[in-house]
């Protein structure tokens, strides 16, 4: 069998991971279409891609690529270092619509040195360049088809485009002319199926084969049981937290976050939202991370002190505030049981459930809320927490100062400290309510394999897929 | 069954011809016609000012979290969203006229392509339910009026009460838990499009249909019923008794036309719900119907996709009901006369 | 042998009985009418014979058709008869026709359902008997929809019905109380004309007593679903036997006297009044046409007069009466009462309103039935500026109560707990009961029984003496018109062809149409009693 | 009184009383989470079992109840104190431009796709009951006025209100004084059947998730939390459902029944 259907619960948009957040756009293309520099690998490690090998110059700044040879596009047309230029310049541009412009934001030159040698010069030593460019924002893309590349990609990848049955589904077929190593898969199809109830449906009916991020919980015993099926339980790079509006009274104030830290039982919440699937996090930072810190017992669950804080913080009879959640199933239920939770110490919580338009709006761009629960599944986004604009407004500037030195460090152990204190930093400010490791909880056929057990980017890597037999 | 208004209409409107009747159905198709257009206007401002007034930004929501004020500016000027918005009325209604729905602000893909596409799954299923609610309320209403007051009359009666107050999408799980999860006759959902086939295109809507049809067939049938009960209390079909028809020639040749009558409104409407009320059930389904479209699109701020959408549903509805008037008037002469 | 002979009928409903041992028979070329009051069990015995009884009726006892008992049969048997051996033609010509399906499909019906003959030959019958009615398809296409045709045409297409196949019996309900006396008097000569050219036998059931007497060679006379008396036409009104049978032809002749009209000074003056009422475009862009209802009428009511209005549905009566309660501003003219306008400035006019009060025809939707009788009959009180109250209220109220015939207790009930002809009473009490000046009766007595009828034109003479009225008497119905008013006008088409004092108007009618009206109305026979005098 | 209006009130009565004795009594708090009891059958301690956080799954239907009853029965009287005035009006002054008004103003309500723009309304001004009862309400309101109209007129045709005319009433007074009494009987059966419409209405809104929001419990959110759950806790949506069916079952067999009781021309016959 050299066919497989695979689910995702959103559509993309489009097919263009260089403008667009969507990681929907990621799972379809990324790396199967579309390649970069250098790409993840299903264990989250950073490895060649179109790049056969690079050199770093001394200080750090330049990056030396040395490019495959024979790789084309799908359109036959060569990919070169001109392509790369082309690339990494569009998307740091003025008018670039590149979602994760920051990334490139400390290239100061690329220089095309030969077809096959790119020269790419930093403005200062960044320890995260190559991770950075295993993004799917970093892809490399051809000037010859940019124009129809939202509809119809054109990339240097293992599988062409084949059709897109908008709402429904698309197709991706070998690419024959491929230069890496030949799949096993023939013909991909990923349908979109966003409503538990017919992913829960259409797997049992089998008529998909591989359901990438499952988004029913509840529903994972029974495929466990069921012989047919396989359950890959790993792990995401969403750290799911209760955030709050740390500039909003009486968020102001550390001793009602902190009250709120230990009014919350992080283990209710993945027991009743996510059915016992997901690791408690006492700070923001993934915990299958080396880097990670343990500090779940920094917001121990605690409704009494909870209480006594919020007295001394001059609540004793609680306050008002609101929860925004946004649709998938661990915010809306989660944020069920920490409104019950919150309701326990006094505190009510009035329930605004918003789509994910609305969350962008208010909450995100107008900062105009208490309490949100959110997973932020960018991967090592540690340093938001050095935006004061950003929208839970944690000004730090002990913090911030701690992510230039963390910028600037490329000493791997050194980094691991510096990440450790960071993680510290937060817990103890207690910016944000910390609860919980999102699972990855993938649902397949018994005999598919090769399917990544964790997410360290959204990406669905056909190239690793067969079926068993 | 969409067509039957149609056909009714050509039959009577060819054979009266002649008469000077032609001129009062004309003026009175003119008139309806003019309250269309007025309608379909006064819709299109009330669609537009309500969806403007609703908060989202489609360029932030397309970038994301970590997008930069000049790109999300760059997407603005890109979608045609930094005109006045007047003049992005203006655009839109004229956009229509000539067909031109604009350009999905997510998709990036021309609307009309994506309605005409999802129309190819949402017209097959309200014609589908409409078809099997006519089929299931026409014998059980013709049936129950016919053996009024009898036990038969009173279990299918007890039946429709029943079936009008099940909730469709409870009763599309029941159907899923049952026919697709258990005795996997069905697929749970999902549409397999018609280029595998018009059976298995069918295959694919069955379930979505029966969940669609059968309480509006419960409310069909229980019209047809009463319609055709008020018909056999008329002078005239005592007339045609008398003039030696059997019971059912009479409710055949002389009751089920003019029963129609009020069952024809009914239906008319409840094409009018299929087409656009399907959008819980395409959930459940997860059928890429136009109902889901819109849900869709409300969600991800893609305005001009909802507003298009929504516009094409009011649309829809109003022709459909302005058929069902011309209908109306092509099967009851007498309202053509009327002023 | 007869052709239909009903031994000992009895009919239930539900358990109700509807009929009482009926006996009847019918020979071919005879015509037999039935009459009786509503109720009586007219129709009933009818649809006996034709087996289209409502559910839940039970008979017992025997119809024999041709010698066959129809009770015996079955219904395809039954199927085979109606329509071929037996027609039947009903008495309401707007609704027996099915609305949506042209005359030619509807009287072909009768022909093709019984397989008669081939479709072509069954439309050139189809032709043949629309002719026989006076529907001639040159004139009347056999494309032509109910709507489209008068009520009198609407019953031509009925009876043809009845008789494409001409049936050995036929059965008429009614066939002519929804129509004009004028198209009366033809459908009535077009039955009669049928019967003699096809040797059927007609059952005839009519309340109108006139008519029995015109057309029928038998006539049975029921009563509460019994047969009380029958016989011969001739033999039976020269000795009726029972008492009933007298009563209902005293009751259908019945005369008033009425008092000396008291002063004379003109109390209302209508000069050249025009109503138009717009019509709907007959093309596309045409300027909207206009009915003109009311044409150029003018007269003078004097106060203490009784006048009297006749004309045939449609003429316009209706439509003078809401002019000259100044419901309606008239297109043209002038009317006024008492010398003040009834209509001044697109309003009006409360103070003249105030004179005025109306009796409707039906006394079924005259009242609000939630209301009490009290508040109904009171309700022009709001004319008044000062409301009435309290205890003058209540004497007012009784003593209205009490001049219709009333008691003061039925004050309060609610309106469904009276009869037909108590209804009108407590209409003509309210309208009463503020002394007004005129008093309108639209078509007043038209809706009752003969019996109910009488007293109630009995009641009108009672308070003429007792509160010398003057009124405005609207009626198709020349007998009553005649005997309860001292001046006539006789309408038609929306104007007023004649006028003049009702005793000479009668006996020596100058307008043609006048000549026509009087002559097509059906006459009881003079039997020799005083009141039912047939001169007129 | 017929079978169906006995039943219907019946069943009717208790629903009504189930919401009216939630608001003191409920076997247990309705908003108490116990997660380890989750998703348990229906039992002696719970009688319709407890949902995916371990509530009461009784005490939510009791409150439940309160939630549909409260959304549907505002968004009708939302529907008759506007239609009904509006159909009025226009029946008052047939043929006029303002009957015209408000007759394409009722079809162009009409016209609107009621689940679409329930979806928009309440995506626009945010979910919750108040936008629900608005946006029930808003399509209420058209019927009410249709229908209200439509009797109205046939009533204005009857001799007895030209009776009151020629008192000298005018159009305001005989509309309160006449027409509305006569046409309560209609609008009281109306309003019966388009609470049972509200009631399904609501839990098609709280179904997708625009209805009342939490802690509030709701029928139509039970069952779209439920819907995952089906397969391994069928009662979580059976119960909700058939409460649903229960409830518009009760009010559409009340609204029958009373037609036939109300129907003037039946108890004209039977006094
Ligand atoms: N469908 C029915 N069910 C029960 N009783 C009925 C039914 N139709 C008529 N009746 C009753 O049968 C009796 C006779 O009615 P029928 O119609 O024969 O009277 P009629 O003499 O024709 O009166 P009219 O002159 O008013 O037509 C009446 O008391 C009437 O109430
Ligand atoms: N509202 C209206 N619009 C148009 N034409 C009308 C209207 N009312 C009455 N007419 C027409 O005006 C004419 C006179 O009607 P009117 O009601 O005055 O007759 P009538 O003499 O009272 O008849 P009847 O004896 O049947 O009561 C009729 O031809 C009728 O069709
Ligand atoms: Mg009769
Ligand atoms: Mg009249």
């Amino acid at each position: 069998k050299s066919d497989i259907t695979i689910a995702l619960q959103l559509e993309p948009p489009h097919l263009d991971p260089t403008s667009a957040a969507a990681q929907a756009i990621d799972s379809v293309v990324y790396t199967n279409i579309f390649e970069g520099l250098t790409r993840f690998m299903g264990d989250g490690s950073v490895v060649p891609g179109l790049a056969e090998s690079w050199e770093i110059s001394e200080d750090g700044k330049v990056y030396t690529f040395k490019l495959h040879d024979g790789v084309t596009f799908h359109d036959g047309t060569t990919m070169d270092a001109e392509d790369v230029k082309f690339s990494l310049d569009r998307a740091r541009s003025e008018d670039s619509a590149n979602a994760q412009k920051a990334l490139f934001a400390g290239i100061e030159n690329i220089e095309v040195v030969d077809p096959l040698t790119v020269k790419v010069t930093l403005s200062e030593p960044n320890g995260n360049f190559l991770f950075n460019l295993a993004w799917g924002d970093a892809v490399i893309v051809a000037p010859e088809s940019i124009e129809g590349i939202k509809t119809n990609p054109v990339g240097t990848g293992a599988f062409t485009f084949g059709e897109w049955v908008q709402g429904d589904s698309i197709t991706l077929n070998r690419n024959p002319e491929y230069w890496g190593d030949r799949p096993a898969l023939e013909t991909a199809t990923f349908k979109f199926i966003s409503d538990p109830t017919a992913a829960f449906a259409a797997m049992m009916a089998e008529d998909i084969d591989v359901f990438d991020n499952f988004p029913a919980p509840e529903n994972l015993p029974q495929f466990e049981a069921d012989p047919r099926f396989q359950v890959l339980v790993g792990s995401t790079e969403g750290e799911t937290i209760l955030s709050t509006n740390n500039k909003m009274p009486p968020f102001d104030d550390i001793q009602v976050r902190q009250a709120l830290a230990h009014a919350i039982d992080r283990q209710a919440i993945i027991d009743g939202a996510m059915f016992g699937y997901g690791t408690p996090i006492g700070t923001h930072f993934a915990p299958h991370n080396p880097a990670y810190v343990d500090l779940t017992g920094n917001s121990a669950y605690d409704p009494q002190k909870a209480a006594k804080m919020l007295a001394d913080a001059g609540y004793a009879d609680g306050f008002e505030t609101t929860l925004h959640l946004p649709p998938p199933s661990y915010a809306r239920r989660g944020g069920e049981i920490v409104a019950a939770q919150l309701a326990e110490v006094g505190i009510t919580a009035n329930i605004v459930n918003v789509e994910w338009a609305q969350w962008l709006e208010t909450v995100f761009k107008g900062k105009d809320f208490g309490l949100t629960i959110v997973s932020h599944t960018e991967p090592m986004d540690i340093g938001i927490y050095a935006r004061p604009d950003y929208y839970f407004q944690y000004d730090s500037t002990d913090f911030q100062a701690l992510m230039d030195t963390l910028n600037s460090t490329t000493d791997p152990e050194e980094r691991t400290r510096l990440l450790g204190e960071a993680q510290r930093l937060i817990a103890d400010d207690y910016v944000n309510g910390y609860l919980f490791q999102l699972a990855k909880l993938g649902v397949a056929k018994a005999g598919v394999r090769g399917l990544w057990e964790n997410a360290p980017t959204a990406a669905i890597d056909l190239t690793q897929i067969s079926w068993s037999e | 069954m969409r067509f039957l208004p149609i056909f009714w209409f050509h039959r009577c409107w060819t054979r009266r011809a002649h008469t000077p009747n032609v001129a009062s159905m004309l003026r009175y198709a003119l008139k309806r016609l003019i309250s269309l257009v007025i309608s379909l206007a006064v819709a299109s401002v009330v669609i537009f000012a309500v969806i403007e007034v609703a908060p989202g930004d489609p360029a932030s929501f397309m970038l994301g979290v970590n997008a930069q004020e000049d790109t999300l500016a760059a997407l603005r000027a890109e979608l045609g969203l930094d005109v006045s918005k007047v003049q992005r009325y203006f655009n839109w209604v004229g956009g229509m006229m000539v067909g031109d729905f604009g350009t999905s602000y997510t998709y990036r893909t021309p609307v009309s392509q994506m309605i005409a596409d999802r129309l190819w799954v949402s017209l097959p299923l309200a014609l589908y339910a409409l078809t099997l609610s006519t089929a299931i309320a026409f014998p059980v209403g013709i049936y129950a009026a016919a053996r009024r007051g009898k036990p038969g009359d009173l279990t299918v009666m007890g039946a429709t009460q029943l079936g009008i107050a099940v909730p469709n999408f409870w009763f599309a799980m029941m159907l899923v838990l049952v026919f697709a999860i258990n005795l996997r006759w069905f697929n749970a959902g999902g549409f397999a499009g018609w280029a595998m086939g018009f059976w298995t295109g069918m295959h694919s809507l069955t379930l979505p249909a029966i969940a669609l049809a059968l309480p509006q067939a419960a409310i069909l049938a229980r019209v047809m019923r009463s319609s055709l009960l008020d018909i056999l209390g008329e002078d005239f079909m005592r007339t045609a008794r008398a003039k030696g028809l059997s019971r059912r020639q009479a409710l055949w040749r002389h009751g089920v036309r003019n029963a129609l009558i009020p069952v024809l409104t009914i239906i008319g409407l409840q094409f009018s719900f299929l087409l656009a009320g399907s959008i819980i059930i395409e959930q459940v389904f997860y059928l890429p119907g136009l109902g889901r479209l819109v849900f869709q699109a409300i969600s991800a701020r893609d305005l001009i996709v909802v507003e298009s959408v929504v516009m094409l549903l009011v649309f829809a509805v109003i022709t459909v009901n302005f058929l069902v008037d011309l209908a109306y008037a092509a099967v009851d002469p007498r309202l053509r006369s009327r002023t | 042998m007869s052709l239909l002979e009903i031994e000992n009928l009895s009919l239930s409903i539900h358990g109700t009985d509807i009929l009482k041992q009926v006996n009847l028979s019918i020979a071919p070329g005879q015509i037999v009418a039935v009459t009786g009051e509503s109720g009586s069990g007219k129709s009933m015995t009818a649809l006996a014979v034709m087996q289209l009884l409502p559910d839940g009726a039970k008979t017992t006892g025997a119809i024999r058709v041709n010698g066959s008992d129809m009770l015996d049969r079955d219904e395809n048997d039954l199927c085979a008869l109606r329509g071929a051996a037996i027609g039947m033609v009903f008495q309401e010509p707007m609704t027996a026709l099915n609305p949506v399906k042209t005359i030619g499909d509807q009287v072909m019906e009768t022909i093709l359902i019984h397989k008669a003959m081939p479709p072509r030959q069954a439309r050139d019958r189809t032709e043949e008997v629309l002719t026989r009615v006076g529907l001639p398809p040159d004139r009347f296409p056999l494309s032509r929809f109910p709507h489209e045709l008068s009520g009198g045409q609407r019953q031509r297409v009925v009876i043809a019905m009845a008789i494409a196949l001409r049936p050995k019996l036929l059965i008429a309900d009614e066939p002519t109380t929804a129509l004009d006396v004028t198209t009366q008097a033809q459908i009535l000569k077009l039955l009669k004309g049928l019967v003699s050219e096809y040797d059927m036998g007609l059952l005839m059931i009519t309340h109108d007593l006139a008519v029995v007497a015109d057309m029928a060679d038998q006539i049975v006379v029921m009563r509460h679903g019994e047969v009380v008396e029958s016989g011969a036409t001739a033999h039976l009104l020269h000795h009726m036997q029972h008492p009933y049978t007298r009563m209902l032809f005293k009751a259908s002749g019945h005369q008033v006297s009425l008092p000396e009209p008291a002063k004379s000074r003109p109390l209302l003056e209508a000069t050249n009044v025009i109503r138009d009422y717009r019509l709907p475009r007959k093309r596309l862009f045409d300027s909207p046409g206009h009915h003109r209802a009311v044409d150029h009428v003018s007269f003078t009511l004097n106060s203490g007069e009784r006048l009297g209005l006749v004309g045939e549905s449609g003429c316009g009566k209706s439509t003078l009466t809401k002019a000259i309660l100044g419901l309606e501003e008239v297109q043209g003219g002038d009317i006024r009462l008492d010398g003040q306008p009834v209509f001044s400035g697109h309003k009006p006019n409360l103070a003249v309103r105030r004179m005025m009060q109306v009796v409707f025809q039906d006394p079924y939707g005259s009242f609000n039935p939630r209301h009490r009788v009290a508040r109904l009959i009171t309700e022009p009180f709001n004319l008044l500026d000062a409301p009435v109250m309290g205890s003058e209220r209540q004497d007012r109220i009784a003593e209205m109560l009490t001049a219709v015939g009333l008691s003061p207790d039925d004050a309060g009930k609610y309106i469904h707990e009276f009869s037909g002809g108590q209804r009108q009473r407590i209409a003509i009490a309210r309208a009463l009961i503020i002394r007004p000046e005129l008093i309108l009766f639209d078509e007043a007595v038209s809706a009752l029984d003969v019996s109910v009828r009488a007293q109630i034109l009995d009641l009108l003479a009672e308070l003429c003496e007792a509160y010398d009225l003057t009124y405005l008497f609207i009626s198709h119905d020349l007998s009553v018109v005649r005997t309860i008013t001292d001046r006539v006008m006789v309408m038609r088409a929306g104007k007023i062809v004649e006028e003049g004092d009702t005793k000479s108007v009668f006996s020596d009618p100058q307008h043609q149409y006048t000549k026509d009206l009087i002559k097509a109305a059906p006459v009881l026979p003079d039997i020799g009693w005083d009141v039912a005098k047939t001169t007129y | 009184m017929s079978r169906s209006l006995i039943l219907g009130a019946c069943l009717s009565s208790l629903v009504m009383l189930a919401a009216a004795i939630s608001f003191v009594w409920t076997p247990y708090d309705y908003a108490a989470l116990n997660i380890p009891d989750k998703l348990q059958p229906p039992n002696a301690l719970h009688w319709f079992g407890t949902d995916h956080f371990g509530r009461d799954m009784f005490s939510m239907i009791m409150v439940g109840a309160r939630t549909s009853i409260a959304v549907a029965l505002v968004a009708v009287g939302i529907g008759m104190a506007l239609g009904v005035p509006l159909g009025l009006t226009a029946a008052a002054r047939k043929g006029s431009w303002l009957d015209e008004l408000i007759m394409r103003g009722n079809d162009l309500v009409f016209a609107f796709p009621s689940l679409v723009i329930a979806i928009l309304i309440t995506a626009v001004f945010g979910a919750g009951a108040i936008n629900a009862i608005i946006a029930i309400g808003i399509f209420n309101i058209p019927v009410f006025a249709r229908i209200t109209r439509g009797a109205a007129l046939s009533l204005w045709e009857r001799e007895f209100i030209l009776a009151a005319r020629v008192s000298g009433k005018g159009a305001a007074r005989i509309s309160a004084e006449h027409i509305l009494p006569n046409v309560a009987n209609l609008l009281i059966v109306q309003g019966t059947i388009q609470f049972s419409l509200g009631i399904l209405a609501e839990a098609g809104l709280s179904y997708v998730g625009l209805g009342a929001q939490p802690p509030t419990p709701s029928w139509g959110r039970m069952l779209a939390d439920a819907q995952t759950m089906v397969s391994f806790a069928p009662h979580l949506a059976l119960i909700p459902g058939l409460a649903i069916i229960v409830t518009v079952l009760g009010l559409n067999l009340l609204g029958d029944g009373l037609r036939d009781w109300l129907d003037p021309r039946i108890r004209v016959a039977r006094t």
